[in-house]
């Protein structure tokens, strides 16, 4: 890659940070004993990953129950959700998940109902946003579990967790979950003392290594187990500690922790140039809410414009952004999350995330911006919908 | 993801606009994945002698949109009838496979243009 | 560490080959993208991850079919067992194990009887090899599945897998799957050629990466997933990919396939040397058997002291070796490895494995052999029960 | 794993050996993981004068075996009667989670070589 090279997905996945690479590499070379063997290549091994569970478990507040490592967020969506209900359905067969989960959550909900679970969807209003009102209708005798992400990836709009978590418990027996994937690193999370008895993250998204993630559960909480094997994780989740990707993800953790005020007021700045900017373009509007939003996160529609093809006009002029979640690519519908939304039908189509991060810099805002202008006027003079 | 060729036609597209008075019109809409072209013929004794098109879509859309209407112009009816999406694949050197119903919106266009065509501008 | 530190814990873990971290280290770095996105980033990142399957594909002569890329050999267990047994439960609901499987097959193989399964286990002999006849016998008209690994992680002991699966097809329409986490990189491996239907392996053991592994299923064999969500893996395994691990995956088994006469020929060579040493000691024995059995696996009995307390003494000794497998570790309860193989209630607490591989030398296995001498002694001299 | 005092006290175990003739013996076999421990204790006026032991064990086993020779030394019996391995992990500073059912073997061989000594040398 010679020419500019502009990235702007930060959300689909976060370069590591350096300091993070520096905190795995000894794990990558001579730190490379199995972190259950009890010699000391693997005391070694073990003091990295135990280190870094303490660091996960300040970061989240999460003093009141135990972080288990899992292979990403994906991962501890599935077992959260999956082994919740499969060790909890003589409670109850109602799970409610909001309308604007990623696919994670969405997919594995629709798997429990094929078994015989019954699923409810909360609701969004325009900008994405739950309410807890809504919440408190949905709630039944038999509801189980509620899983609310804490920042949705799309539009980036930040749900009230604290209050769904509030509405969940005075209500119902049911536990409350939250996805947090895209929130950790962009939101302040106090797990106990916002009500919430799992959550989900993924350490590639606030700058540590890809394939590595946690599930937070409260004490108490009880949940089969989704891998089994091994005696690691107090036999919950069996399989070799992946210590050098442990060890980055405790770094980026604590990094993203330490940083996070900062963060976000950088972060917010450069975005808000960006859709300020971005709004003066004609026929385009911002999605999501305007403030309660992921400081990287800019969502625009462009009426007349297809989003994958404005992608690839960015992407040819060096700016990586996503049409929408970058899981998802390959599949040719409408997001659900839009849909949700109950976004205008000729915008359903025509959306596209920048999401902005660390390396962002002024001058990638003032050219992206520059350069999605003459995209969309590109785009616009070939279609058949826009004039 | 796409190859040379398709970048090629995706970043300078051949013969994008409207005809003004054609003689057949075809707009098509993907059922799949909502991606729509707007494609207009001229046709003089019996051959296609210009195209133009307008496409919403991705850059699959907008690649084979370009390449079948360089490749239709100058084909007979019969010809133009006999037109699949195939042909726009070849000449394109291919697509990737979740791509390739991108290429159907060309065929069907063209098809929806002849016979508009034959029901109103025949004579 | 300053002191003389000898590892012979292969089995365990290995570590990382320095072509493989080379390999990766892009990947760690500037390409870091989501190998779904469709822009450059994610580009350089996909071509990564599919240079990567087809060199696992090419590895294990696995062309009839497809390998998913899984979070490692206990994620493949889980999957191949769990995933073919839930989907196909209506085809019968009895699954044959063999006796001696990694925990991460043992207790997956539980979790299915608890749901209402049958599982039926194959014995071993003496010396830890299964025997087709024997699986004839117990293979049923419901049986659907049968699951052998291809060499043992305790005692080393190859299986005939070409044979085991030409049974379990000739006399059912049962699937075969064979744990090969700890023979590949030390077996060679056709998978097709072998019959074998579907394939667990584990990138950490041959010198790749940790938290990373494959699962090859054949074509035609059809499994629930274990983990949904976004659309990799053909829809069938979800998480953003891991691409720096597949690449130190796919890189590592192609060393390790391109190395096995040789790599085999060396550590055989310096494992018997151990053997033929260490067997001078009184009252020791070796366990599994004598020739087909995985290149860098020795595995004593000591009579009359106890394998945990062996380690230790050898630890300080600077020696890390395995009182079992790593995994399980924190356990109390003798080997079902040994037990299934009528051990002498005498050797059950007295074993140690040593794991040899490419980094051994033969002065490491000249001092660990007289460093055992001299601990055995010792223990002896403790021990309520020798004299 | 194992803290320095831990490993202090396995690899130079203190009171290894069999005592001749002994006032008490006991020997002990823990249920849940197969180690054994040997206690032989010499008692003159209502007091431990002597302890030696052998272990078949874990690095834990091994230590406790022998700190609790070391503290029972000296002992009367009524204070040998109260003794715990709550005592043992105190004076080893602690042990893993996974090993604390190790100290017990000391415990154990403790009260079966007094409840020997009670039985059989108590005139
Ligand atoms: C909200 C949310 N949940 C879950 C995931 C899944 O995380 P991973 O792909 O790291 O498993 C993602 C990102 O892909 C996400 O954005
Ligand atoms: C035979 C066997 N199967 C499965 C596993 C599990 O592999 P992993 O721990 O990499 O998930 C191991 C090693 O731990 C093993 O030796």
């Amino acid at each position: 890659m010679d020419k500019k090279q502009i990235y702007m997905d930060y959300a689909a996945t976060a370069p590591l940070k350096k300091e993070v690479l520096d905190a795995m590499m000894p794990y990558l070379t001579e730190n490379f004993g199995n972190a259950s063997s009890p010699h000391a290549f693997g005391r070694a091994a073990d003091a990295g990953v135990e280190a870094a569970r303490k660091q996960l478990t300040d970061a989240l507040g999460a003093h009141n129950g135990r972080v288990y490592i899992t292979s990403g967020g994906t991962e501890a969506d599935n077992w959260a959700l999956k082994g919740y209900a499969h060790r909890n359905a003589r409670k109850g067969k109602h799970i409610i998940i909001s309308a604007v989960e990623h696919h994670a959550i969405l997919h594995t909900a629709q798997m429990l109902e094929k078994e015989g679970f019954a699923v409810s969807f909360l609701p969004v209003d325009g900008m994405c946003m739950t309410h807890p009102e809504k919440l408190k209708e949905l709630l039944r005798p038999d509801t189980i579990l509620v899983s609310v992400m804490t920042a949705n990836n799309e539009v980036g709009t930040i749900q009230p967790i604290e209050e769904l978590a509030k509405v969940t418990h005075e209500n119902s027996s049911a536990v409350f979950h939250t996805d947090a994937v895209q929130a950790v690193g962009n939101v302040a999370i106090d797990a106990d003392a916002m009500g919430i008895d799992m959550l989900s993250l993924s350490a590639h998204k606030f700058y540590g290594p890809k394939g590595i993630g946690a599930l937070y559960v409260k004490k108490g909480v009880v949940l089969d187990n989704l891998i089994d094997g091994g005696a690691q994780e107090w036999g919950h989740r069996a399989g070799t500690y992946n210590a050098a990707s442990i060890v980055g993800m405790g770094k980026a953790i604590e990094l993203a922790t330490q940083n996070l005020p900062e963060h976000v007021a950088k972060v917010t700045a450069l975005r808000d140039e960006l859709i300020s900017r971005v709004l003066t373009i004609k026929d385009s509007q911002l999605n999501g809410h305007p403030t309660q939003r992921l400081a990287g996160n800019a969502n625009f529609s462009f009426a007349g414009i297809e989003g994958e093809g404005l992608l690839l006009v960015l992407d040819l002029a060096g700016i990586a952004a996503s049409s929408g979640s970058a899981c998802s690519s390959g599949s040719l519908e409408p997001s659900h999350v839009l849909t949700a939304m109950g976004l205008e039908p000729k915008y359903l189509h025509s959306t596209i995330r920048f999401s902005l991060g660390d390396g962002t810099t002024r001058e990638d805002v003032e050219y992206a911006a520059e350069q999605i202008r003459i995209a969309v006027e590109k785009l616009r003079a070939l279609s058949p919908i826009y004039n | 993801m796409y190859n040379e060729k398709v970048i090629e036609h995706f970043t300078n597209p051949r013969n994008v606009g409207e005809i003004e008075n054609p003689d057949g019109t075809g707009m098509i809409t993907s059922e799949s994945c909502g991606d729509m072209m707007k494609l207009t013929i001229k046709i003089e004794d019996g051959r296609i002698v210009d195209a133009k098109f307008k496409t919403f879509g991705c850059g699959a859309a907008i690649a084979s949109s370009s390449a079948a209407t360089e490749m239709i112009k100058g084909m007979t009816l019969e010809e133009a009838e006999k037109f699949t999406n195939k042909r726009v694949l070849e000449e394109l050197g291919g697509l990737p496979d979740v791509k390739i119903h991108c290429s159907m919106l060309a065929e069907d266009a063209l098809h929806a243009a002849l016979k508009d065509y034959r029901e109103h501008h025949q004579k």
